[in-house]
């Protein structure tokens, strides 16, 4: 295992061998963990390159109402941040592939960021996305990011202007995420002209591997970006998929998607 | 106050990168408009045509005598156009709406005072509204539901969370996010990311600004103390702002202490010790949440007050303890809307019956030289159906009962 | 205008000889008041730092492009405290009871907001207070009898006659006759015994004076028309005498249409050609009367307008051509409310509808540089069951029903 | 029969015979005309010297709840002016007592004030009592009554001052009803020293004979003022007895008055 190597190699390793890499989001404790260390592992048997993991927040206000339920019932269900911790470690140490965390900031926060820096290197993970922290509003929060090697993960949005794109991408390691469309997570994007010059907008604004998330749905939705971008997000479907034909669906999805 | 992002250790703006270039829009338009003395004049001109400004100051004449202290001043914020003091921050955010050329506003709303206003100045403005209220609150303010609708706006239950006000805010973010270039956000209270927190307390700085004229013109020195209710933090924004430059006067912050502070179940940030520093909802403040940094649920007879957030600003000045903060029950804010009624014919919002529960019990401790201020931020004939449930009357009852039964019919 | 007790052919003072002594010493102080200028500072004052006046005068500017004609400028009565231009009546009633040396006051009530106002005018000055209110209106109108006890007033039920407004002041002047010496009845509206007529006008006159000047201000010369609904005719009264003097305003006073005027299901005293001169409630007006003299069952939507007589001044300004009126029906009225409010974010009581629905029938016949005056005596969000059950609203009665059941439990 | 004799020596003749006179009141149709007729005849063969027959009126603000509550069953059941007037005919023609006419003044207002009085002298009526007619709102009133030779009975009440009581006495004919309390029609009253104090000023202010009215009830009142006031006045009171005890109660109770 090549745990030391840092999530942008890693991930340009994987990009040797494959048109496009697949990223999946899970929701921590959602329905529980039990279901959630299945669901990992018909994901990476299936060839997925990378998993961000949410940590639950009562306040997810940059989520649709798949994960926003999701985030409700794993903490009605009583799941806390020590519990995601232990539950990421077990998962690098079982698989061979990235693992990050997606959360918002005040779990990090709270937690106190450096460490919350520290516990997440311990269990092996290589990457946080904060969408509701702004680099300017914690220097703290990269700085323990490059002292750990954690990547933090950045996001561009359709809205972000070059400058802003340039501005973001001095602070931003591993991947930028890129936001497909305004919105939440979970609704339909179109792959159209429009986003064609939104991403060749981000390409020329970094160097790093681009993500594209919110709104990938199936095959079609993959084949569309591939070429334009390195990897594609799938969010709520999955959580989607478990709720309505159980775990054993994850697998021939993912398996299909590319 | 100077243009800020962050108060002391608060504050912030911790948004979504999607919104980021909207709100480097809305801090350009705020800060040319109050670097334009233009702007305050049309802002000052339409809350006086529209809106009935300036509020009157009135003497509480028979409470100081019943209290037998500090002379008592009621702030009328009541008297605006909608019934409360989110009148003043709407139509200000109304006017930059405009300057931004955007067709459509969203709001949250707790008690409904915010939505109805911000329904209101929809209408006045021609843009298209859609208002988010927790569906708790919802079924606790129907009649505000009710004119909202009538005033052309989309009222959305928010069924998410808690259903009250946070999840509101949450809701409309959301909106906000997926039509960022058509839409203003008009945030309710000086809370959220910044400029909200400071702009919103610049539109309800009107209420401190002409509260300081009144009372030295009616009292001839400025007060001893100043109250006010502490939901968000604007109406006290508003009023503290007239006299946070003169160290003398006392000002007095009033939390929901909903079944009593030791109970849990209360809105209490800022007095008490169940709050602790955390990010939610765009900006840094005191947040009643759990160890883990997820949000509590809170509780309070009045919707206004019953949010697990507060202003930075105030956060900071409570810090440096330039405000001192208080809490007042559920059952003491029965007695003091009850007592207001009785002796001065005056009507006052739950949520500001919570600075008269504090002024009352230090009214007594000072002398007759003193005065003291109540911002009365709105009025409470649009809680009927809380305050007649509240006070458990039985012709309120039999009256519900039997339109019911005509309904049913 | 000069002291007076008959109008023309109308007014006067038909009154038990019981009552003679206290109408004398009444007169006597009323005519000290209108004479001592530090009266009507005194009134003034009251009213700037308790009610809230001046009340703005608005430019309706959505209003005035849909009509495309007149501009639409709206007297905002709806501001005073407690809602209604009543307020005004009220509090001046108020400063002469205190200067008579009496402790207790009684007033019927219509819609409940004169009863509110007096209650609330009670409250403020101590006296002791009940309200006699028409059985039918205490059940339209519950909320406002929620307040009137919560300010310690006692409300009467009056189940006498068809239950409504009349009945209530047949019930005052009995209260009064048996408690004449400690009692004052604050009569509502420009109605009634001398000096009642022209002392509520002198008192809402407060209405006149200020949109003369307002006006003039805003717009830059006087209204080519002034509207206003009328009840007892209080609230018109109050506007026209600004500009009585000006024969180049024309008055313009809505009266009740009901199902229409010619259903006979209507209030309509000086429109219409249903009413004749009598004396009842002590005072010569035009009545809606049988030929026998028996008084005739009224009809509105707005129970402030549900009233069978008229002011004495305002027949007499209709005799001679100075006073216009019209009428609106209760159809009508709501589509009115409902433009109102979606337009200008402005919810005017049923009552005040009234005077919406001729201007804007009449504005867009008027030229662009012409302005037109509608005063808005009141407010509707005291309405809400009666407007929300107009507008058969289905969400409203889901929650009565939910209210209900919960309270059935 | 003395038809033409004016009523104040009709009255006047009376008291030659009697210490107190009795008047009594009806609401003409209620609870019907039939009633009202056994209710005269008893009245008057149980020796009452004078009836105030009231024309019903929508408003009476004078009344209190007894004879309000008569006045609207009545125009209820559909009393008319005309019949009011037709009967009060009937009954002059049937017996030798003087009648009054008690109502409000829009009746008569709305009739015509001439025209009433002539109709009301064709009815062969002595006297009319209008409670909300004070004597300088309408002169004419006063004219047509004395070119009618039908008396105008003025009313004193205990707040009329010594120069008011004056002022009426001027106007007024046949007796004086003096209203013996503060309030309106059916509650009791208290004859004592307040009481005797205000009927001196009454006799001080007129040489008209002196009725008292409002709250006399039963003999023990009517021997209260006897002696102090010339006419007592039954008003509620029979009502009442009508409607629980029925029309063969009034001639018993009558009897026992004096
Ligand atoms: C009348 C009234 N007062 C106070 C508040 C609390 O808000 P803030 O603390 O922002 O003034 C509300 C909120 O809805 C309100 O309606
Ligand atoms: C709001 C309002 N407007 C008008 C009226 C009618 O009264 P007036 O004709 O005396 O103004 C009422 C009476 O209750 C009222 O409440």
């Amino acid at each position: 295992m090549v745990k030391t190597m840092i999530l942008e190699e890693k991930l340009r390793a994987q990009l040797q061998q494959k048109d496009i890499l697949l990223m999946t989001h899970i929701v921590l404790g959602y329905p529980s963990f039990h279901v959630n260390r299945q669901v990992i592992a018909q994901m990476v048997g299936n060839g997925v390159d990378c998993i961000e993991m949410q940590i639950p927040f009562s306040e997810p206000m940059a989520d649709g109402p798949v994960i926003l339920k999701a985030n409700q019932d794993s903490l009605a269900a009583g799941t806390t941040v020590k519990q995601c911790l232990e539950f990421g470690a077990e998962m690098t140490a079982a698989h061979d592939i990235p693992f990050l965390f997606m959360t918002y900031y005040n779990i990090i926060f709270k937690y106190g960021e450096e460490d919350f820096f520290m516990a997440a290197k311990a269990a092996d993970i290589q990457g946080l996305i904060v969408p509701d922290l702004p680099p300017e509003m914690s220097p703290d929060f990269f700085r323990f990011a490059k002292t750990s090697g954690i990547a933090p993960i950045l996001i561009f949005a359709p809205t972000s202007t070059n400058s802003r794109m340039d501005e973001l991408n001095t602070s931003a390691d591993g991947f930028i995420y890129c936001v497909a469309r305004r919105g939440v997570t979970g609704a339909q994007s179109e792959f159209d002209g429009e986003f064609d010059s939104y991403l060749n907008r981000c390409r020329a604004a970094t160097s790093l591997p681009l993500a594209v998330g919110f709104g990938i749905r199936d095959s079609e939705d993959v084949r569309a970006i591939s070429g334009r971008a390195d990897i594609a997000v799938i969010g709520s479907k999955t959580i989607q998929l478990v709720d309505t034909e159980g775990v054993e669906a994850v697998g021939p999805f993912i398996s299909n998607l590319r | 106050m100077e243009n800020q992002t962050v108060f002391g250790n608060w504050g912030g703006s911790y948004i979504p990168e999607i919104l980021h270039q909207t709100f480097e829009q809305l801090q350009d338009e705020y800060l040319k408009a109050r670097n334009d003395p233009h702007f305050w004049q049309e802002y000052s001109d339409l809350m006086s045509t529209y809106s009935g400004r300036p509020t009157p100051l009135t003497y509480a004449e028979n409470l100081t005598r019943h209290f037998g202290g500090a002379k008592i001043y009621i702030k009328r914020e009541d008297l605006n156009h909608t019934g409360a003091h989110k009148a003043n921050n709407v139509m200000g955010q109304g006017l930059l709406v405009k300057r931004m050329g955007k067709k459509r506003v969203i709001a949250e709303t707790g008690a409904g005072q915010h939505g109805m206003a911000t329904a209101t100045m929809a209408a006045k403005f021609g843009f298209d509204c859609t208002i988010y209220m927790g569906e708790v609150d919802v079924q606790r303010q129907r009649p505000n539901v009710f004119w909202m609708e009538k005033m052309g706006a989309t009222v959305i239950p928010v069924v998410d969370g808690s259903r009250i006000l946070k999840d509101a805010i949450n809701e409309a973010f959301r909106d906000w996010v997926s039509n960022v270039d058509t839409t203003h956000y008009v945030l309710g209270t000086a809370c959220g990311p910044a400029p909200f927190p400071e702009m919103v307390s610049w539109f309800q700085s009107i209420i401190g600004m002409e509260t300081e004229k009144q009372i030295k013109q009616q009292h001839g020195k400025p007060p001893a103390r100043v109250y006010a209710c502490v939901g968000g933090g604007s109406n006290a924004m508003g009023i503290f702002q007239g006299f946070l430059g003169n160290s003398d006067v006392e000002l007095v912050g009033v939390e929901a202490g909903g079944k009593g502070i030791k109970s849990g179940l209360h809105a209490c940030r800022l007095c008490g010790s169940d709050a602790s520093p955390g990010v939610a909802q765009g900006y840094k403040t005191m947040f009643l949440q759990n160890s883990d940094g997820q949000m509590l649920e809170t509780h309070s007879v009045a919707a206004g007050l019953d949010y697990v957030g507060v202003s930075p600003i105030l956060a900071d000045l409570a810090e440096k303890k330039r405000v001192r903060f208080e809490s007042a029950t559920d059952s003491e804010v029965m007695q003091a809307l009850d007592l207001t009624m009785k002796m001065e014919g005056i009507i006052p919002a739950l949520e500001s019956a919570h600075a008269f529960v504090q002024a009352f019990k230090e009214a007594p401790q000072l002398s007759a030289d003193e005065a003291i201020i109540i911002n009365q931020s709105g009025r409470g004939d649009k809680d009927i159906f809380t305050i007649a449930h509240a006070f458990d009357d039985p012709s309120w009852k039999k009256f519900i009962i039997a339109i019911a039964e005509e309904y049913n019919r």
